[in-house]
């Protein structure tokens, strides 16, 4: 097997890569592509060109590749999507404002107990809502919080910045954008 | 004053009427009993109704006027429990702290009035805090996710299986003979050094000859010259052993005459 | 949502459904892609044109458009497979306990007949451990046993010192620690 020995089949063996991932490639993982001879400044340069290969502006790739939180993905620019959701006419249902509202606490206020989620929404959470985001992989136990019955604390993962397209949680629109005055200091 | 009938659940109107008088709020508050049973079902629990009573009757959230509040409040308490509808805990707690947050608003206020001092302060903070939470909740949901609105290239490839063969280092064989001798308590009885270990090398290297010559004229198995001493002596050792094991055939026609060697036969 | 008006943007769509789709298209699957506004043979004509675009012979694209027996996909080029392959390596696999010690047995005892070994091991020596070592050109037949039967002596080969880095047999750790040799070697 003859490794590449020139920037242009470097780059094509990323590209090959990626566009057969079907998940974000780190760049943990794309070093394994080279067995050991690539440089890690290297290769962000490289993605960095190839970003730019595929992300032109005049429309003309179907696919443009970004990076997410755990790596770099191809994916189909936004334009295709409405036409690619008809290959699939069942759609993953949507979760129940139970759901997406515990979802955004875990989100902006991390970590959590699930106690801190009660008393932001008022009412008790069904133990199944938890379990829904845990089987995502959108969130996740990083802890235990040190009082009495040690509750479990709730956190975002990777994966769930990874499907929402983000890189960081710093990404999020900032929470003070969502409250509609300002909010009365805790006292 | 926009009047737009808001749904809980749905996106509210923030339309502030901080200083508004009163008397300006609509009086008829009431909401039929068949309408109800829908709206409760989409209530989240009891700060989900008091938000949407705020932003339904366009009340100021930082200056609520508690007492129409707590009686807008109180009026749904008592609609759920006439329809049977199983009313969570939550609600009932609410009553209680709507009702004390405003006697405590009849009490004498202080010459001076800082936000800490005002009964409303927590629950207003509250009420804040999770209506900025089903904002954030709408908003993630309506964010493209893969799976959903996003598709990721997953082009197909040729899967090679790379077939690599187990790696044996030193260690485990040692392990492996240590479990061997374990087992068979050889060890007891058998020291194995470095010189046999030559020794039953050089048995294989000579039986590895045999297989193809025939016969073996003896004084060709060594390199006098070249082979130093240990190796002949661990060469001949080699010999004597195969011979003893009966794994060889060592013949002479005649007194000084030529030592063959060749595989032992079946007799 | 505006339908496709021209060429072009048909293809497009079908791309970018092809790079996503993780599984082969069928034309079926791609009429859904333009809600019945697309005739079969159009269909038919537009994959051909991709696959045209997609199929340079100068190379510069990794991946091709091929039909397969249920439809149509994108897939790396071969010659990026090798690469790709890398990303998940397949988990070294181990020798079992009766290859290893079988192994251990010729390596200390050779020559040896497999009776020897089921003697020293004290259970039946499956020949497909046998097998696997000699596919391993790791130990091979020197001879038989002139006994009834005339079973095969095994010993090790000269391959099995090159894999384990040794020189001679006697470069084997022996077993109790460094006996004291009655010959010394390296005079």
């Amino acid at each position: 097997m003859r490794e590449p020995d020139n920037i242009t089949e470097m780059k094509q063996i990323l590209e090959a890569s990626l566009l057969t991932a079907g998940q974000p490639l780190s760049l943990d993982d794309m070093l394994k592509l080279f067995a050991g001879r690539m440089e890690r400044a290297t290769l962000r340069m490289l993605l960095d060109e190839l970003k730019a290969d595929w992300n032109q502006e005049d429309n003309s790739r179907t696919v443009e590749l970004v990076q997410v939180a755990t790596g770099y993905r191809f994916q189909a620019r936004p334009q295709y999507s409405e036409f690619i959701a008809r290959l699939n006419p069942e759609r993953q249902p949507k979760y129940s404002r139970a759901v997406m509202e515990t979802l955004a606490i875990i989100a902006y206020r991390q970590p959590v107990t699930r106690g801190d989620i009660e008393q932001i929404r008022g009412v008790a959470v069904n133990p199944n809502v938890i379990r829904q985001l845990q089987e995502r992989d959108w969130i996740d136990v990083v802890g235990q919080r040190e009082v009495p019955g040690r509750p479990s604390l709730y956190a975002t993962t990777k994966h769930f910045l990874d499907d929402l397209g983000l890189r960081s949680l710093a990404e999020l629109p900032p929470f003070d954008d969502f409250a509609q005055s300002e909010i009365p200091l805790d006292t | 004053m926009d009047t737009e009938t808001v749904f809980a659940g749905h996106s509210y109107t923030a339309t502030r009427i901080k200083g508004e008088p009163l008397s300006r709020l609509p009086q008829d508050l009431y909401i039929p009993p068949d309408a109800l049973e829908v709206y409760l079902e989409t209530f989240e629990g009891p700060l989900d109704l008091l938000l949407y009573l705020i932003r339904k009757h366009n009340l100021d959230i930082l200056d609520i006027p508690m007492a129409l509040l707590t009686t807008q409040y109180m009026a749904y308490v008592e609609k759920m429990k006439a329809i049977k509808l199983e009313l969570a805990a939550e609600y009932l707690l609410m009553s209680a702290m709507l009702i004390e947050i405003k006697s405590r608003m009849l009490l004498p206020k202080p010459a001076e009035i800082t936000e800490e001092d005002d009964p409303r302060a927590e629950l207003v903070r509250r009420l804040m805090e999770y209506e900025a939470i089903k904002l954030a909740a709408q908003h993630l949901d309506a964010m493209p996710k893969v799976g959903e609105d996003i598709y990721v290239a997953s082009a197909y490839y040729q899967h090679i299986a790379e077939v690599k063969p187990p790696e044996v280092t030193l260690d485990d064989l040692m392990e492996a003979w240590k479990n061997v001798l374990k087992r068979a308590k050889l060890n007891q009885h058998h020291k194995l050094g470095r010189a046999e270990l030559s020794v039953r090398e050089h048995m294989s290297l000579i039986l590895r000859r045999l297989k193809t010559e025939e016969l073996i004229e003896f004084s060709q198995l060594f390199d006098v010259i070249s082979d130093g001493l240990p190796k002949l002596v661990v060469h001949f050792l080699a010999l004597l052993e195969l011979a003893k094991e009966g794994l060889i055939r060592i013949t002479q026609q005649e007194a000084f005459s030529p030592i063959y060697l060749q595989a032992s036969v079946l007799e």
